[in-house]
């Protein structure tokens, strides 16, 4: 079994040589449309939803908070109670630990 | 238990009370000097259980100066009290010393200031 | 073992965890330290009833005398009481 | 001294050198700043040497017992087991791999990182300790012995953690890390004398002899099992593990990381070789493991500090290991253990040797963000690929390796995983698949507000050329782990495997 | 509440370890000796030492002795680290 | 650190100094013979410079020959283990020889013993002995002088200035 797995296992120098071909054909089909590509005045300059951006181009980078908020904000319940057990104080910690270790005795106990 | 193995056993049981105590301290004070005490009172605790395990009734230190070789208590575990003493005093100091610098840096040595590291 | 040993060991050993619950209860942390000192000595002592001499002497140099003297040089340091902030 | 001798007495090398030459660092800070420098790389590279020595003699020929102060170096009746033995096996050799590849990095990427600190010699030494600390505990074959070995670590790389003091934060973190590990030690120690008292012995081999599963041995097994989990960091006794990944000097967090990955090896050594109460064990390794990569990888999702959130992210990585090595401890004397355990075992020891490289460019790229900035926060940074291309390709490279990403290395590890603990457990094999998801997305963030968008002129200072040296043999070790998973599992992990499951028997007259 | 969960687990843990130390050999009388008896009979006649538990020390447990020895000088230089004076700047890496 | 103590105390430690020292150094070299050995003359002498700096605050400006001497202590140290290494590291290979402490005990059993017994383990003692010695007196002085807690060299510190 376990050598039928390692013949049969993940090979990565079959997966990056079909990448590499992709890639090839990829960069033929870039080419093939360059050729069309006309450079007009504004190309190559920020833009959001078609218009110049306001102000700043720097100020429009989104910050790291605002990623992933939705999903943060839709698993209140869940997210809330962990950042809040992550007290900082020794203590705690030590509180953890004393925790983990009671209970691992107890299964062990119980189970074996 | 008779009252014969509960003298036997009181070692053994003084090893436990003093982890105890070592560990209530280390759990539920807020000052970091008292902590580092109850981390020494929890060495003295396993020093005392090594060398219990050494002990065997009724025979002499293990040093060759006056009995044969087979009246000897264990030496293995005096050897590694030995060693965990010396263990003990190198991280009581260090822990000493970053405490002064807590000290230094917060203006105080309770636990409940010392949370600038969290979530 | 005679029964005047056990007799003292037991007393050594009711001393040792009085001395370590005086520790935790003193809120003044310099008699803290010096009753962790006596818990020490106490071991030592303990130690030497055990056939431990070599380990007697260690506990006694290093944990009466150096590591009182580093908890107080700690202590003066820091604050004395334990309520303080 | 002939070449026989070297490779005999490798182990003790493996060990010695860095001990010798930190206390000669030590010593040099007298005459001279530049010798320091000198004799830390001397060291790094010849204990580097010493475990390419002693890794192409287990791994081509026999393991074997190295015994301290005996007339022999092997034993050659059971008294030698009543002395310190290093056992120079496969497992040691993964280990000890795994620990160098990042001692070399780290320390040559803490040459241009840590120029305009003083008290550089005692940096040196303390970081050579540290090494010695790690190599101890996973080569020895003594329970005492580790208890030293791990002390050694804790207060070394504790006060390595404690290196910048003028920071309050280092300090604090140093200090829980401290208590935490000393407290851990005690514990570890006190549950020493219990087997001691049991079996009168201290030897891995001698007490896996006289262990049966006693209420007493279940008791060491325990304590002993539940410090060392938390000296890996796991949930739920990972939060030092941030605050100390945090807020070490930045060269060495990869190191102080694999301290916990050195102490995770010790675990299994342990549970694997000494304790037989395989079932429970590894039970309780799986419901650890899977705790530690969905709260990690939870709380990683929040963070906005770099170093945290890669923290956070190596804690989720520790998950995948424990879960993994913990089905091939549950499975070890089943028939389930041929057709699905080995495989399990293949790939959390294979995505161990990985974590280490991958973990450890990640660390390092991510420092020299900070280092170069002197911004942490997510939220500030920005457009940083306009400046610093080598740095952004090396974090992309460790970011899509701890994602997953075909065909990085992490792929083929978590592949493995996958596979075998879905026949174990399905729920458990699409929990893991989840969290590597979401590490993806996470690390997408990462990237992101680091690395893309306008350039926002944040670059104040220049990467120097040994931090991008470091760096670089990361890189070097990830693309060989990538292009050659296959070779390394047959070559490397299954004989550590075999070690393991193994160990000890047929050795002892 | 985890105040109490955490007191809770400690008298857990110390009920077990009272279960198992008052189940461990009596005080006094040990069960497996051999490698302890193998010291004392070796130490004097293979090391020419009178002290067994210096001979244990330094010759059988050599490398617990280096390791200690080791352990304390890596706490002079943590010490030294740590309450080493602080560098000019006021504020490093953030 | 300003510390005066009275005359009393500094006689009576100038009268001790000596005599725990040499204590200290009897228990190093007669570790292999009597209770004693590396650790405890060094934690003996090391005590005696607590007591000194108890009377007189300082030790003066020797922190880096102490750190000097516990490195060359330690150095040796391992040497002496890694001389061993034609049979193995740790091997004791002196005993018996007949070299300085490679002497013979006079016969086994109860007896006085000789100071040159031992072989590696006398020289090991000595090592310790001294290593374990300038650590200790290395962390007191260090700890002692109030930490060397000192203020950033450029900037003033805000808090903790006034305090005690």
């Amino acid at each position: 079994m376990i050598d039928i797995v390692l013949k049969d296992m993940w090979s990565p120098i079959i997966f990056i040589s079909i990448v590499l071909l992709n890639l090839l054909i990829v960069y033929w089909l870039y080419k093939m449309g360059n050729s069309d590509y006309k450079k007009t005045k504004h190309s190559g300059e920020p833009f959001i939803s078609g218009n110049r951006p306001p102000g700043d181009v720097r100020r429009v980078h989104v910050a790291g908070d605002n990623l992933f908020w939705g999903f943060r904000d839709a698993l209140k319940q869940y997210f809330d109670p962990l950042i809040k057990g992550h007290t900082g104080s020794i203590n705690d910690y030590m509180y953890w630990i004393v925790i983990t270790l009671a209970v691992v005795l107890v299964y062990i106990y119980m189970v074996v | 238990m008779s009252w014969e193995s509960f003298v036997m056993m009181m070692p053994y049981i003084t090893v436990v009370i003093l982890m105890a105590i070592g560990l209530y301290t280390v759990l539920f004070k807020k000052n970091l000097i008292k902590i580092i005490m109850g981390i020494a009172i929890m060495q003295n605790g396993a020093n005392l259980f090594l060398v219990s395990l050494a002990y065997r009734r009724g025979y002499i230190a293990p040093i060759f100066t006056s009995a044969e070789s087979t009246d000897m208590v264990m030496p293995t575990p005096h050897a590694l009290t030995l060693t965990s003493i010396v263990i003990g005093l190198a991280t009581t100091a260090l822990m000493l010393s970053l405490t002064m610098m807590i000290k230094k840096h917060y203006d105080s040595i309770n636990t409940e200031d010392m949370r600038r590291c969290k979530e | 073992m005679e029964p005047i040993i056990q007799i003292i060991q037991l007393l050594v050993l009711i001393g040792l965890i009085v001395t370590a619950l005086a520790v935790v209860f003193f809120k003044d942390l310099i008699s803290a330290a010096i009753a962790l000192g006596a818990s020490s000595l106490l071991l030592a002592l303990q130690f030497y009833l055990l056939r431990a001499p070599d380990v007697a002497i260690a506990e006694a140099a290093v944990g009466a005398a150096l590591t009182t003297a580093i908890f107080i040089f700690a202590i003066r340091s820091t604050d004395r009481k334990e309520g303080c902030k | 001294m002939t070449w026989d001798t070297l490779v005999t007495n490798s182990p003790t090398f493996i060990l010695g050198i860095p001990l010798l030459f930190a206390f000669l660092t030590a010593l040099s800070g007298r005459f001279s700043k530049k010798i320091g420098d000198t004799l830390f790389f001397i060291a790094l590279i010849a204990t580097a040497f010493f475990v390419s020595l002693m890794s192409y003699e287990v791994l081509t020929g026999e393991s074997w017992f190295y015994v301290f102060g005996a007339e022999q170096p092997s034993p050659e009746n059971i008294r030698s087991f009543f002395r310190i033995t290093f056992a120079a096996d496969g497992f040691a050799v993964l280990a000890t791999i795994t620990i160098m590849i990042t001692a070399v990095a780290a320390g040559i990427y803490s040459y241009g990182f840590m120029k305009f600190e003083t008290g550089l010699n005692k940096f040196y030494t303390l970081f050579l300790l540290t090494l010695a600390g790690v190599n101890g505990m996973v080569l020895t074959g003594d329970l005492f012995n580790l208890f030293v070995w791990f002390e050694v670590t804790s207060v070394a790389s504790c006060a390595l953690v404690a290196f910048k003091n003028y920071r309050g934060e280092s300090v604090e973190a140093a200090l829980k890390y401290m208590i935490l590990s000393t407290v851990g030690g005690l514990v570890i120690l006190f549950s020493i004398g219990l087997l001691y008292g049991q079996h009168g012995v201290l030897n891995y081999a001698l007490l896996r002899e006289g262990i049966t599963g006693s209420f007493i041995d279940k008791l060491a097994l325990g304590l002993v099992m539940v410090i060392l989990a938390m000296k890996a960091s796991s949930v739920p006794m990972h939060m030092w593990a941030p605050d100390a990944y945090g807020e070490a000097p930045g060269s060495v967090t990869p190191f102080i990381a694999i301290t916990s990955l050195g102490s995770l090896f010790v675990l299994f050594r342990l549970l694997f070789s000494v304790f037989s109460l395989t079932v429970v064990s590894g039970s309780i390794l799986i419901i650890l493991g899977t705790l530690s990569m969905i709260i990690g990888v939870s709380m990683a999702l929040v963070q906005s500090d770099l170093k945290r959130l890669i923290a956070y992210l190596s804690v989720s990585q520790v998950g995948y290991m424990m879960m993994a090595v913990g089905v091939g401890l549950a499975t070890l004397n089943t028939g389930d253990y041929d057709s699905f355990g080995e495989l399990a075992m293949q790939g959390g020891l294979f995505h161990m040797i990985n974590d280490g490289v991958y973990k450890a460019l990640l660390f390092l790229s991510a420092v020299a963000v900070v280092h170069v900035t002197d911004i942490r926060s997510l939220n500030d940074l920005g457009g940083l690929a306009h400046k610093m291309p080598y740095v952004t390709f090396f974090f992309l490279l460790g970011a899509l390796s701890i994602a997953g990403i075909p065909p990085l290395s992490g792929f083929s590890s978590k592949l493995l995983i996958y596979k075998s603990v879905y026949l174990y457990s399905p729920i458990l094999a699409i929990v893991a698949l989840v969290v590597s998801i979401i590490t993806l997305a996470i690390i997408g963030k990462a990237f992101f507000n680091a690395f893309l968008g306008p350039d926002q002129g944040l670059v104040k200072r220049r990467v120097s050329k040994t931090m991008l040296l470091g760096m670089g043999i990361l890189t070097v070790a990830l693309v060989l782990f990538t292009l050659f998973p296959n070779i390394v599992v047959t070559e490397v992990v299954t004989p550590a495997i075999d070690a393991l499951t193994e160990t000890f028997e047929g050795v002892i007259p | 509440m985890k105040k109490a969960l955490a007191l809770v687990a400690f008298f857990v843990i110390f009920s077990f370890l009272l279960l198992g130390v008052v189940q461990m050999r009596p005080f006094g009388e040990p069960e497996n000796e051999d490698m302890d008896d193998y010291f004392l009979g070796d130490s004097q006649k293979r090391h020419e030492v009178n002290n067994v538990v210096t001979a244990v020390l330094f010759d059988y447990r050599g490398l617990d002795t280096l390791g200690e020895a080791t352990i304390l000088f890596a706490a002079v230089s943590g010490v030294l680290t740590v309450l080493r004076r602080f560098k000019d700047k006021e504020e490093g890496e953030k | 650190m300003k510390w005066e103590m009275s005359r009393v105390v500094k006689t009576v430690t100038d009268i001790l100094v000596a005599p725990i020292i040499i204590f200290g150094i009897y228990l190093i070299l007669h570790g292999h013979l009597t209770p004693g050995g590396g650790f405890q003359g060094g934690a003996v002498i090391a005590s005696s410079t607590a007591l000194l700096i108890i009377a007189y605050g300082t030790l003066g400006k020797h922190k880096k020959d102490l750190s000097s001497i516990e490195a060359v202590g330690l150095t040796l140290f391992i040497l002496i283990a890694f001389l061993g290494i034609g049979s193995t590291v740790f091997y004791n290979y002196i005993t018996g020889t007949g070299f300085p402490f490679g002497g013979s005990l006079p016969y086994h059993g109860p007896n006085p013993g000789y100071i040159n017994t031992g072989g590696t383990i006398t020289f090991m003692n000595l090592m310790v002995g001294i290593e374990v010695a300038a650590a200790l007196s290395l962390i007191l002085w260090m700890m002692s002088k109030r930490g060397g807690v000192m203020e950033p060299k450029g900037s003033s510190s805000k808090k903790a200035e006034g305090k005690d």
